[in-house]
């Protein structure tokens, strides 16, 4: 019952949030938004079973990524910006208007007739199968696959990480002017 | 309740919001929001796939891998977002048409 | 008997662990960190003593050995088997050379806590010779060509650091890019080995190595045409080549004496450059496989000879002592060759600690009086007396008199040449080994004691270079009243201690000390029972050990050693009574040359009877001066002969051959063709193409002002549609 | 399968006679045990972050040489009831320029952060509301939303100094997550599992059992850990994002009333959470000192109240270093973590980890005494 409840909650959470991310005004409130879509998938890892992805899940974008958004957007003063060049639907406003939407939720219609027709494969191909609530812990079987038959992935990320920590700091510094 | 269709369309969603944030935003801040919002539904896919298809934990190590490549994604969006602030002093995503100056 | 990480990692990690310290906060430390430094060599040694008891005193059977192994990093998937093993192998031969390393490596940072003391490079000295040291352990003790070529890539950065360690003379510079360079020539053919045996045997460690020779996995096998076994040991025996400096890769090691002299003691005499005679040594069956002993015995010969001539004309006392440590490797490498097995490994040990004991000596003259011009030099016997007692012993060891250890080592090396070269029915021209092998060491005997003499004996030549002097920054001596030894002891302990190993008894005595050691001969020597060439058979499915598993045998049960009548040498052709003999006419032999030697430089430099070789023949002695010519070679002729050859002849097939035929020729035609395209020109691009274009592009340009737009956003939008349609359309 | 409360409970008698008063309904039991417990415990910390302003002020009072609070009860005991209600009558003044969702948004997420963590904290060896698999690791990822809302407490007022309190809390908490989080990963490396029930019980025994002292890395680690959190609670010398000499109070300056209370209050609670996770990481968490093998349920709480003395113990460390240091200038707290707390934390992982692999697990209580 509870995973249920848990699958609920955190299923309205993502979604509800998800799409406030896309209609809110304010770019300080989408990210904010943003952060309890995240939050809202790492309860439905949980509800997989996930324990270490979701919790990594928070620590990293929790921690990281929202703080981190929030940050470029105060840095880049949070407020809109009317552009100077010319565009197919005219001049938009930085947060759109209702034709970049239009435009947006056409290209979703698409993207959603398409994904059906997988989706009901999928639905046919593997039919609902009842899985008991037992959750093996994961962190060992993950640690063994990370450094075992993932290892050439985990170190590559290793070093992706260290390439975008050096990236980062080269490209944000501040140049000399003139 | 659950099972693997409910998450693949709880991942469509976030999907198609995603996808809907990309193109109908100009603020590249709010754009980067819509890439993480489509890197999060592939990574919920990943992790649905593991539990009800695969029955092994390749699909978590995947996840965490997107979670890896968000995280360093993320970084260097917001770096170039700030650069191009300084440059431009707008981060409306129609300003960037040019591979130069 | 227990072989477990906690005992074992110590003698690498030890040194490994000072590096890390000092060359992050050396500077910070007391005294730059060398004590730290010299102590942790001193750990390593205690554990390396340790396994040494455990191998000689134990009385294992000679082809006992312990081989653990863990896995490194396991890329295995599925059905292909990618695993990387790391581990140690220990046998007698380990056990001798890693005790040897240690002890040497901790004598020499015991001297060098006293001569690099106010030196200005001092904590990067003591940074680099630690890990130095460790590397060359962990040379020794891996078990797998693999890890022995990370450790000897270490081994070769650090011997660059060191040679380099007076950033601001732009001669160690250069010296330290020559060592660099030259020794990555045998590198890159070392590699090539490596990857080739890996490629087809699927593993790199010796064990298994072993294994596949007495398998017989090589047979059949060829790389580019010639067969695996050749070539995996020529390209072994040229890595070997580079790093123990044989000709013709040999120009870097008189060049790396531009280090601290401690340094060379240690780099460039005592452990690196043994590295090579030790990897052909641990590669023996495959070099006898692949049919190349006769080229390793001939390399040697030649190394062994030429740089004992070049020895006998040099004036600075470091340039000799390279010289004659070139010289000696040779030795060992005629040894591998003719596969007097545990000779060459007896004297890569004896080599090194009176080699060590010379180049202390050495550093205890240039540090004491700043000179090193051997004809500046004279008379320092009694200024010097405990210099000139280690330095003499030493000479006599390396001049092969007997009694010393050179003698018992160098002795067994040249019997056996002799029968390799003239009993052992081998081909006729090889004969040149041990005809260049006494040759070389009657020179040995010469230089060494002209060496002695210039520098301990006659009267003093100091005289008025008393701008040397001063820089010590004691006021109150002069340059021609020469101070006497400080008598320290970190300078004299070392010396001392190393000169008494010089004496045979130690290498040719016998374990069990049944009465008087016998040096000639004696049927007990330990090294004879203890070191041999690798018997492949005994590796085919020998089990694999891994660490924190307990040794399965046990100690009791273990055979003993024992001696059964061997001569010691493993090369082709074995006939016991024609080897004995062998011996026996090699020891009267390089004793009669030996002496002469001696009883010629004598003459030369004491009683001044005979005038020295430069009045003689002075372009041989150029000759000799300009080492060959073999600098110069290399510079002059391959670099600006060769390549500016090359130029010269690519401009001229420029020139004379492209440019006259093809360029020209392809005006002409040109020409021709110029006139009908024209025609073509005029009536059919002008009229339809041109204007045709003109107006296709317009229309085209219509749709491509709306695609290529540059807003990324467009750019998404149509990728999305584009995959939508493709899934729809495939029928996923 | 993760250990909780209810299982814990349901392996005595009286859980039956329970489950039959609600009629074998076990969820419905599950989520009674589960609401009474976060009740108790949500109580007793906003007890414990009440009565932690009381001590702060009673201890600085003690070392100024003055009384401190001393009216209201008994030795002032009832001050922070007072406090309390005078923050529940003030008025909720509002900037007329503020964002009204985030500044309604920002204490709230504070204090859902602090509490979210005290599902974890391991009061004794049964008594957890939860021992996740991944506990430690949950703690550390859910105590990052007290970043998430000081920065946008800070950005919400609108105001020049909560903005510049706010900016400096944030960085600050994600930088001193490293040193900790690196410190946290020795002590799992020792544990050899992320969950407190696994850390707890490597920690049973003798006081020499207690990961402070299984090895020198481990002991380092423990100051590590210690300035870390410090740090990570804004806590003095590390206060800068309310230093009051600079920028009157930090990032909850334009705060009144009963939204100021809920910052305060997290922070109180999440200085006890803190010094509860080093209590329980380093120092035995509710183990004694001495050897007692404890499974029933009057010992469990004898557990709880050691607990709750050795949390308190560092509590006190806490507030006496507040009151005996000087605050940091930006630069030096910066420098601090990235030059000297990080690589240390990491050289102290790495440490214990060549320490494990050469003494074979053994602490060095076991290499001196010999291992049981």
């Amino acid at each position: 019952m509870f995973i249920q409840l848990l699958f609920g909650l955190s299923a309205l959470l993502t979604v509800g949030c998800a799409i406030a991310v896309a209609v809110t005004k304010n770019i300080m409130h989408s990210c904010v938004f943003l952060l309890g879509s995240l939050l809202g998938i790492a309860g439905l890892y949980a509800t997989l079973g996930a324990d270490f992805v979701a919790v990594t899940q928070i620590m990293v974008y929790v921690g990281g990524v929202v703080i981190l958004m929030l940050f470029a957007v105060m840095l880049t003063g949070g407020k809109d910006f009317v552009s100077r060049a010319q565009n197919l639907l005219g001049l938009a406003p930085a947060m759109g208007n209702k034709w970049t939407f239009s435009v947006g939720l056409l290209v979703g219609l698409v993207v959603i007739l398409t994904n059906v027709k997988l989706i009901m494969n999928i639905a046919k191909a593997y039919p609902a199968k009842v899985i008991g609530n037992d959750f093996p812990s994961t962190v060992s079987q993950i640690g063994h696959l990370l450094v075992k038959e993932h290892v050439l992935a985990f170190e590559l990320s290793s070093v992706l990480l260290l390439g975008a920590l050096v990236g980062a700091a080269i490209i944000a510094r501040p140049r000399k002017q003139g | 309740m659950m099972s693997l269709v409910s998450y693949l369309i709880i991942s469509l969603i976030l999907f198609i919001v995603g996808l809907v944030v990309i193109i109908a935003r100009k603020n590249i801040v709010a754009i980067l929001l819509g890439i993480e919002l489509i890197l999060n539904a592939a990574a919920l896919n990943f992790v649905a796939y593991s539990r009800y298809v695969t029955n092994n934990l390749d699909g978590h190590v995947f996840s965490l891998f997107i979670i890896v490549i968000a995280a360093a994604e993320s970084a260097i969006g917001l770096a170039i977002v700030i650069r191009f602030f300084q440059i431009k002093e707008t981060i409306h995503i129609d300003e960037a048409t040019q591979l130069r100056n | 008997m227990e072989y477990t990480v906690g005992n074992i990692a110590p003698i690498i990690l030890s040194p490994v662990i000072a590096f890390v310290i000092n060359a992050f906060f050396g500077s910070k430390l007391p005294r730059k960190g060398d004590w730290l430094a010299t102590l942790s060599i001193f750990i390593s040694f205690i554990f390396s003593a340790r396994v040494f008891g455990d191998f000689v005193f134990g009385n294992f059977a000679t082809d006992y050995f312990i081989h653990k192994t863990f896995t490194w990093f396991d890329l295995s998937y599925g059905a292909n088997i990618w695993k990387v093993d790391m581990g140690i192998y220990i046998d007698n031969m380990t056990a001798i050379m890693l005790t040897m390393v240690s002890g040497v490596a901790f004598l020499i940072h015991l001297f060098s806590t006293w001569y690099m003391d106010h030196d200005e490079k001092h904590g990067r000295f003591f940074t680099f010779l630690p890990l130095f040291t460790s590397a060359m352990l962990g040379m020794v003790i891996s078990d797998n060509l693999f890890s022995l070529f990370c450790f000897w890539e270490i081994m070769g950065f650090c011997s660059y650091s060191l040679i380099g360690i007076y950033v601001k003379k732009e001669k160690a510079g250069d010296a330290s890019l020559k060592a660099f360079m030259t020794t990555r020539v045998g590198d890159v053919f070392l590699l090539l080995g490596i990857v080739a045996l890996w490629m087809t045997l699927g593993s790199v460690a010796y064990v298994d190595i072993y294994a596949a020779i007495a398998e017989g996995k090589f047979a059949g096998q060829t790389v580019m045409g010639i067969s695996l076994a050749t070539f995996t040991a020529l390209c072994i025996f040229l890595g070997a080549m580079g790093k123990s400096a044989q000709f013709p890769l040999h120009v870097w090691l008189p060049d790396a004496m531009m280090g601290p002299t401690p340094g060379s003691a240690l780099i460039h005499a005592a452990t690196m450059v043994t590295a090579g005679v030790w990897i052909s040594l641990r590669m023996y069956p495959l070099m006898v496989l692949g049919d190349i002993t006769w080229f390793i015995a001939v390399i040697g010969a030649i190394t062994a000879f030429g740089a004992a001539t070049v020895a006998m004309v040099q004036t600075d006392i470091k340039a000799v002592l390279a010289y004659s440590t070139l010289s000696q490797l040779g030795y060992m490498i005629i040894g591998v060759g003719v596969g007097s097995y545990n000779a060459a490994f007896m004297h890569v040990i004896t080599h090194a600690v009176f080699k060590a004991c010379l180049f202390l000596s050495a550093g205890s003259i240039i540090h004491s009086v700043h000179e090193q011009e051997m004809p500046k030099l004279g008379g320092l016997r009694k200024y010097m007396p405990y210099t000139h007692f280690a330095m003499m012993a030493c000479t006599l060891a390396i001049a092969g008199i007997p009694f010393f250890s050179g003698f018992v080592s160098k002795d067994r090396i040249l019997g056996d040449a002799l029968y390799f070269g003239f009993m052992a029915g081998q081909n006729p021209l090889l004969a040149i080994v041990p005809i260049l092998g006494f040759a070389g060491a009657g020179l040995t005997a010469f230089y060494m004691f002209r060496m002695m003499f210039l520098t301990f004996y006659g009267e003093n030549r100091m005289g008025h270079h008393d701008s040397h002097g001063d820089h010590h920054g004691h006021g109150d001596h002069h340059g021609h009243e020469i101070h006497h030894e400080h008598l320290d002891a970190r300078q004299n302990v070392p010396l001392l201690i190393l000169s008494v190993f010089t004496l045979g008894v130690w290498f040719a005595g016998s374990l069990t000390g049944q009465g008087i050691v016998k040096v000639f001969g004696s049927k007990t020597e330990w090294f004879k029972i203890l070191v041999e060439a690798p018997k492949v058979e005994r590796f085919v499915n020998h089990p694999r050990e891994s660490f924190g598993s307990t040794d399965a045998r046990v100690k009791a049960e273990l055979p003993k050693a024992v001696y059964v009548h061997q001569t010691g040498y493993a090369g082709p052709n074995p006939d016991e009574h024609k080897i004995h003999s062998a011996h026996v006419i090699g020891a009267i032999l390089s004793i009669i040359i030996a002496f002469t030697g001696v009883f010629i430089a004598f003459l030369m430099y004491i009683k001044k009877s005979i005038n020295p070789l430069a009045s003689k023949f002075p372009g041989f002695t150029t000759t000799l001066e300009n080492k060959y010519y073999f600098d110069n070679f290399y510079i002059d002729v391959i670099i600006k002969k060769g390549l500016l050859g090359l130029n010269r002849f690519l401009s001229w097939f420029d020139m004379g051959i492209f440019d006259r035929f093809a360029v020209d020729g392809w005006a002409a035609v040109n020409r021709v063709l110029f006139k009908a395209s024209k025609w073509f020109d005029n009536v059919v691009v002008d009229a339809i193409g041109v204007d045709g274009t003109g107006v296709a592009v317009n229309l085209f340009n219509l749709v491509l002002r709306i695609v290529q737009s540059g807003k990324i956003q467009f750019y998404f939008i149509m990728l999305i549609v584009v995959l939508a349609s493709y899934i729809w359309t495939v029928n996923i | 399968m993760n250990q909780t409360i209810v299982s814990y409970l349901s392996q005595y008698e009286f859980y039956d006679s329970l489950l039959c008063l609600f009629g074998n309904n076990e969820g419905l039991l599950a989520f009674v045990i589960y609401l009474l417990v976060a009740l108790i415990i949500i109580g007793f910390s906003a007890t414990v972050g009440g009565l932690g302003t009381y001590a702060e002020r009673k201890i600085s009072a003690d070392l100024q040489a003055r009384m401190g609070p001393n009216r209201v009860g008994p030795y002032g005991l009832l001050q922070f009831l007072a406090d309390g209600v005078k923050m529940l009558t003030k008025e909720d003044i509002m900037p007329f320029t503020a964002d009204k969702f985030l500044f309604y948004l920002a204490p709230m997420l504070a204090l859902v952060g602090v509490f979210a963590t005290l599902a974890v904290l391991p009061w004794s060896n049964g008594f957890m509301m939860a021992d996740l698999n991944v506990g430690i690791f949950y703690l550390i990822a859910i105590s990052s939303l007290v970043g998430v809302s000081v920065f946008l407490g800070g950005y919400a007022s609108n105001s020049k100094w909560s903005m510049l309190g706010g900016m400096r809390g944030a960085s600050q908490i994600i930088s001193y997550e490293i040193p900790v989080t690196l410190s946290i990963l020795a002590i799992t490396l020792l544990a050899g599992g992320m969950s407190f029930g696994t850390i707890l019980s490597h920690q049973e025994g003798t006081i020499i059992n207690w990961f402070i002292f299984h090895n020198p890395f481990a002991f380092l680690a423990f100051f590590i850990y210690a300035i870390g959190a410090l740090a990570e609670t804004n806590r003095a010398p590390f206060d800068l994002p309310e230093a009051e000499s600079e920028l009157v109070s930090g990032y909850h300056t334009e705060y009144t009333g009963l939204r100021f209370g809920f910052f305060a209050l997290a922070e109180y609670i999440e200085v006890f959470v803190v010094c509860g996770v080093g209590a329980a990481l380093f120092l035995g968490g509710g183990n004694l000192p001495f050897n007692i093998q404890i499974d029933i349920i009057p010992l469990q709480l004898v557990q709880v109240v050691i607990f709750i003395t050795k949390a308190l113990l560092l509590y006190y460390v806490v507030i006496w270093v507040r009151w005996t240091l000087p605050r940091l200038r930006v630069d030096q707290l910066m420098s601090i973590c990235w030059k000297y707390l990080t690589p240390m934390a990491i050289l102290n992982l790495v440490g214990c980890a060549i320490w494990l692999v050469v003494f074979n697990g053994k602490s060095m209580a076991d290499l001196v005494f010999g291992s049981h």
